[in-house]
């Protein structure tokens, strides 16, 4: 814009000159358009939290730097939950009351987004959300969206891994939070429709370091082909660590893609290897064939966010918040204004939209857009993610 | 009159400066903090009748709090109660178990009591984030509007008169019961509980009944809160805000209901200052702790009043 | 009948009998003095009979009730009330306000009529405040009414405490050392402070060393020694007691001067 | 059987590492009479520094381990010098803010300094699990509870044979006392400051391949520490490892046996029924008041 400035100033004709001047004179008076997030930046969930805060920071610098979007520069409003949804609720008022920001990506975990549901949609503001349930899609919300995979299609994905190797006997462990609970419900609900019985079912607190006694219960419970985890965090690399010690390897350990981060491996120290997982495409991207759609997608993401901080290996949860500013920001540019019912609509409408973690297609019955075939199917092997299929 | 006002000058400025805030808070966002100051408030005006006037430490209030807030969410969600009745029920429990538990916790001393209070808080903490099947576990349970019939209490400039005028109502009988035998009794039983008790003061009842109405004033807090947030978490319940609440009260001024108000809101407001930095909050957060605790360890309120005092007695 | 009687009282710390097997009675309207060197266990007597500690064995009575499993407040209520050799002032509160909750016996206590501040509780705390501040003119510290405790000197206090005990309207007050620490002219005031307790009709107990003191007000003398009671009766009979001269009074009395 | 063993194992691991947490407030406790809330951040601390000096500086952890118990220690004595010591004299409420901002303030550094990830280190002798007569046991677990019987023999010795040691002994059972034969308080505070956080942060290290680190796990192992000491008696440090120990069966066996959601509540409802019972702790002696 600035060099356009300056062209038109050096320009023939001083109408041209002043006609110029004036359009770029109302242009930068227009103020930016506000981006609100809402994650858990800290605090127990932090993994999730931090690099979608950092992909989002690189991400609005970068379009920034390109100009903008509909001729209107990026402000990031960035408030940190600390995983708290009670906290998602005070800042997600502070954003649509006092920063008036024109859209919200987040929260981080499912309860936080639960709890801001009722806001966005009294404010009509259109949230796009980076947890992984499926109740915040499930009755659809006008305002709300989501970009990972839900739980059922994790849950799916790991039954029919199962069928295909002949194991009918699960057990579930996993936490007590929203998230948790709710992929502990869907392989409860889906368990019967995959021939699949669940044997055992034990919990722990986000804060638990010791899995052992959970552990033991199911490896005590005969005739357990399989492991269904439900989490996110340290207690999974707590699992995976226990797990080994236990001497389990002869249970399969599937887990679902709230661990799909290399930090997992990396802490797990040999603990994860055989552990199988649904993922999204970014985590395998170097893997993936040259004709896949993603693979583009997913090599320039990731060269960018490591180039940007210092190599740091990508996760899944980086991914998620790409895929929700990227959608957002071509909703804008279709919408062509930023108005927040528009660009509500052309979410709604979003079409082909090769993401990190697949192709989104929205409407008006789907509001996260993903089906499982992008879902792949990985194993743990040599300290990192082997494709399966 | 001229004896009432006399007698009341600080509830009546108080209400004064609750009455013409709204005219600075430039949209509703602020009047969503101020709602929240008069809240948090009204739990340390309870908590400093025990802490600051009784002198005996409690590290697990936000229990107390987390009750009040979970039986307004619990009661109206699923049992259908009236708002009101749901309060009065939270506040009676709460009173109950603050009562049933007063006499043993409350015979213990020092570091001690801040070990049992702590532990108090911390099992309902644990209670609240196990029993998902009735509290909605670690990510909380939505709260319906406060509701009588038809009439609703849902927008935030409304909830800040409410909780302004109950703020105002709450400092006005914590101040009536410091002037009256019971508080001359809690303050003896602070200053020296030996002579205290030679005096007649039956000091477990008076430290069980300041517990018990602190416990019912952070219950009501809580209710309220509940409401006004919509939405409550069992962090409401945790460590950290039991530590908050108790530096509410030290930060504002120990044995001052005024200071009691002026530390809520300093607290209060503090997050939601440093929420920018967010990176560096954490820092900024312990670093005030520590340096009100080691500059004016006699807090705000008392150390102001005194400077005033020395100045005027110049 | 004897207003205190003490029956076969023991009391000891970790093996050590701080008081043992010790018997007497206090006649209402005297002033009685224990007296005996540091150690010998005359705060202990107190802390036993206001029911601070509880006695190893034996039995205390008030009148004709047996007080000895009773918590000190309720012993208050029938009737005692102390001061103390280390000082317990309320330091939180002002003058006035110490001799206040003096009163606590003598004003209601409901907790709803209390947060509401009704009319009545008004009435009492200003009939409070008024004879808080008659006590403190009585004990000669009209100065000090509006003073905070903690700005007030040694002397002071312990008068303060002696009004706040008054302000209970005791039966039998009992002084643990109120001239200990004072100048002449400070313990001449005192002496005449008890003597008017005294003649109000209040049955005072006495533990003091400065021997004149002692020998001036009281009536009846009971002599402690180790825990156990050594000599007991008038300041004459005392004086001339062998065993007290011999394991107490010995140079104080030769002298003339103050106890040990 | 094996069930039983499974968690007494489990138990034993845990119970370790709240008794050497727990022995931190004893030793503070003892010579300063002040409740250090912070005590779980030195934990905190030496697990962080030992994994940013192992991966960052590169340095072998063999030399990483002395590196940050010192920083550790250099950190108690910070507490001690610029947050304890200017607040001599305050009532135990503001002592107690004072520690718990002193808390939030190092782990807040740490938050700036290393990040919030969850961090680990490596299994001092490889992590291939013994088996003992139907249970696995780490070999790390033999490692926590190896350094607990060292600390305990090294207290002894320390407490009965060095200048130091005789001092903190003293200076806990009378400051006065203490002061008039000569002994410099104002060291054995600081030394006793650099003690307890020298010992939170090998406990840090031994447990950070087990469980993990990250900058906010000072909280909930500081919180079980108290209640290892206060059951113990707060003044006594062995008081604090019988006490860390018992808590740490009973987590385990409640998690295994009953529920495995309440094992966090376990500790606090142990700690509220003695102090029902006994308002000085398990070992701790009942004082008279003196009037």
């Amino acid at each position: 814009m600035a060099s356009f400035t300056r062209r038109s100033a050096l320009g023939a004709t001083a109408a041209t000159a002043i006609l110029a001047l004036s359009w770029a004179g109302a242009q930068a008076q227009q103020a930016p358009i506000k981006v609100g997030a809402i994650l858990a930046v800290t605090g127990p969930a932090s993994f999730l939290g931090d690099p979608a805060a950092k992909t989002l920071k690189l991400y609005v610098e970068q379009t920034n730097k390109a100009g903008g979007v509909v001729g209107r520069q990026l402000e990031l409003k960035l408030y940190d939950t600390g995983g708290d949804p009670r906290q998602a609720v005070t800042f997600t008022r502070r954003l649509i009351e006092d920063d008036k920001v024109d859209f919200i990506i987040g929260a981080s975990t499912t309860g936080e987004t639960m709890a801001m549901i009722e806001l966005v949609e009294e404010a009509k503001i259109p949230l796009i959300s980076l947890a992984g349930a499926s109740p915040i899609v499930e009755p659809v919300k006008r305002w709300v969206f989501k970009t990972p995979h839900s739980d059922r299609m994790a849950v799916e994905k790991m039954y029919g891994d199962m069928r295909r190797d002949n194991m009918t006997k699960a057990a579930i462990l996993g936490g007590s939070g929203g998230f948790d609970q709710s992929c502990r419900a869907e392989a409860k609900k889906f368990a019967a429709s995959y021939n699949i019985q669940i044997v055992a079912d034990e919990t722990y607190a986000a804060t638990d370091t010791d899995m052992t006694p959970q552990l033991t219960r199911i490896r005590n419970t005969p005739g357990v082909q399989a492991i269904i985890g439900c989490g996110f965090g340290s207690p999974t690399v707590v699992t995976a660590r226990n797990y080994k010690q236990l001497g389990m390897q002869n249970v399969r350990f599937y887990f679902n893609h709230g661990v799909a981060s290399q930090q997992f491996i990396d802490q797990s120290q040999g603990a994860a290897e055989g552990m199988r997982m649904p993922v999204a495409a970014l985590l395998v991207g170097p893997q993936l064939a040259e004709s896949d759609p993603q693979k583009k997608v997913t090599m320039a993401y990731t060269a960018a966010y490591k180039a940007a901080y210092n190599n740091e290996a990508v996760s899944g949860f980086g991914g998620h918040a790409y895929d929700a500013f990227m959608m957002a920001v071509e909703a804008i540019k279709r919408a062509g204004s930023m108005d927040k019912a528009k660009v509500r609509d052309q979410i709604e409408l979003t079409k082909n939209f090769v993401g990190a973690d697949g192709i989104f297609n929205m409407s008006p019955g789907d509001h996260m857009g993903l089906d499982i075939r992008s879902f792949k199917m990985v194993e743990v092997r040599n300290g990192t993610w082997k494709l399966l299929y | 009159m001229a004896d009432f006002a006399k007698r009341h000058s600080g509830v009546l400025l108080l209400a004064l400066f609750v009455a013409l805030l709204p005219l600075a808070l430039p949209n509703r966002f602020y009047f969503d903090v101020a709602t929240k100051v008069w809240l948090n408030a009204i739990v340390c005006v309870g908590l400093n009748l025990l802490v600051g006037y009784a002198g005996q430490i409690s590290l697990g209030h936000a229990g107390f709090f987390a009750l009040g807030a979970y039986a307004s969410a619990i009661l109206t969600r699923r049992f259908e109660l009236n708002a009101f009745v749901a309060m009065g029920l939270g506040a009676a429990g709460t009173g109950l178990l603050a009562f049933a538990v007063a006499r043993p916790i409350l015979r213990l001393k020092g570091h001690y009591l801040a070990m049992a209070t702590l532990g108090l808080g911390i099992i309902i903490f644990i209670v609240i984030n196990r029993e998902i099947w009735l509290t909605g576990g670690p990510d909380g349970t939505r709260v319906p509007a406060l509701a009588l019939g038809e009439w609703r209490l849902t927008r935030i400039e409304d909830w800040y008169w409410a909780a302004g005028a109950i703020l105002v109502a709450a400092v006005a009988l914590a101040q009536n019961l410091i002037g009256s035998g019971v508080g001359r009794a809690l303050r003896a039983l602070n200053g020296s509980e030996v002579a205290a008790s030679t005096l007649g003061i039956d000091t477990a009842r008076y430290k069980a009944m300041a517990f018990v109405v602190s416990a019912v004033f952070a219950s009501l807090a809580g209710s309220l809160f509940a409401h006004v947030e919509r939405f409550v978490t069992p962090a409401e319940a945790g460590f950290l805000r039991s530590i908050e609440f108790v530096t509410m009260v030290v930060l504002g001024g120990m044995a001052s209901n005024f200071g009691a108000v002026v530390g809520a809101a300093l607290l209060t407001m503090l997050p939601q200052l440093v929420a920018d930095f967010q990176d560096y909050k954490h820092l900024v957060f312990g670093a005030v702790l520590m340096a009100t605790m080691i500059f004016l360890p006699k807090g705000l309120v008392p150390s102001l009043t005194d400077l005033v005092r020395r100045r005027l007695g110049r | 009948m004897s207003l205190l009687r003490v029956e076969n009282l023991s009391r000891s710390f970790g093996g050590v009998k701080a008081v043992a097997d010790v018997s007497f009675a206090v006649e209402a309207g005297t002033v009685h003095s224990l007296i005996g060197p540091n150690g010998a266990g005359k705060t202990t007597l107190f802390n036993l009979v206001t029911g601070v500690y509880a006695p190893s064995s034996g039995r205390i009575f008030l009148g004709d009730t047996d007080v000895t499993g009773l918590p000190t407040a309720a012993r208050a209520a029938l009737g005692v009330q102390r001061t103390f050799q280390n000082l317990q002032i309320f330091f939180n509160m002002s003058a006035v306000e110490n001799v206040m909750a003096g009163r606590h016996l003598h004003v209601s206590t409901g907790l709803v009529a209390s947060l509401l501040g009704l009319p009545g509780i008004g009435r009492e705390t200003a009939a409070a405040r008024r004879r808080a501040e008659e006590l403190l003119d009585h004990v000669g510290l009209a100065e000090w009414r509006k003073a905070d405790a903690d700005a007030m000197p040694y002397g002071a206090l312990k008068r303060l405490e002696i009004a706040r005990a008054l302000a209970a309207e005791p039966k039998l007050l009992l002084l643990d050392e109120p001239a200990a620490g004072l100048n002449p002219a400070e313990t001449h005031e005192i002496d005449r402070l008890i003597r008017r307790i005294a003649a109000s009709g209040i049955t005072v107990v006495l533990v003091e060393h400065d021997m004149k003191l002692v020998m001036n007000v009281s009536d009846h003398i009971l002599v402690l020694d180790y825990g156990r009671k050594l000599a007991e009766g008038t300041a004459a009979e005392v004086r001339a007691n062998p065993d007290v001269i011999k394991a107490y009074l010995g140079e104080a009395a030769a002298t003339g001067g103050r106890g040990v | 059987m094996d069930e039983f063993l499974q968690f007494l194992f489990s138990g034993l691991t845990r119970g370790s590492i709240y008794a050497i947490v727990g022995i931190g407030f004893a030793i503070v406790y003892n010579a300063s009479h002040v409740i250090n809330f912070a005590q779980g951040e030195f934990v905190m601390i030496g697990g962080m520094a030992a994994v940013a000096i192992t991966t960052k500086l590169g340095l072998p952890l063999a030399a990483a381990i002395p590196l940050s118990v010192a920083l550790a220690a250099l950190v108690g004595v910070a507490l001690e010098k610029f947050a304890i010591e200017p607040a001599r004299g305050a009532s135990v409420v503001a002592i107690i803010i004072i520690t718990i901002g002193a808390s939030i303030f190092i782990r807040g550094g740490v938050e700036v300094l290393v990040g919030k990830r969850d961090h680990s280190l490596p299994a001092f002798s490889g992590d291939e699990p013994i088996r003992i007569a139907g249970a696995t046991l780490q070999p790390q677990s033999l490692w926590v509870v190896g350094a607990l019987v060292v600390i305990v023999l090294g207290l002894r010795w320390f407490f009965g044979a060095t200048r130091t040691g005789k001092a903190m002994l003293a200076t806990s059972h009378n400051r006065l006392a203490a002061q008039l034969v000569g002994i410099e308080v104002r060291h054995v505070l600081l030394a006793s400051f650099a003690l307890a956080a020298a010992l939170g942060a090998l406990a840090g290290i031994l447990t950070a391949p087990i469980t993990l680190t990250r900058y906010d796990i000072g909280i909930m192992l500081g919180l079980k520490g108290f209640c290892a000491a206060i059951l113990g008696g707060l003044g006594s440090p062995y008081g604090a490892v019988a006490g860390g120990l018992a808590l740490g069966m009973a987590e385990a066996m409640t998690g295994g046996y009953v529920s495995s959601g309440y094992q966090d509540a376990v500790a606090f409802a142990i700690i509220l029924c003695v102090l029902f019972v006994r308002p000085q702790g398990l070992f701790g002696r009942a004082g008279t008041e003196r009037v």
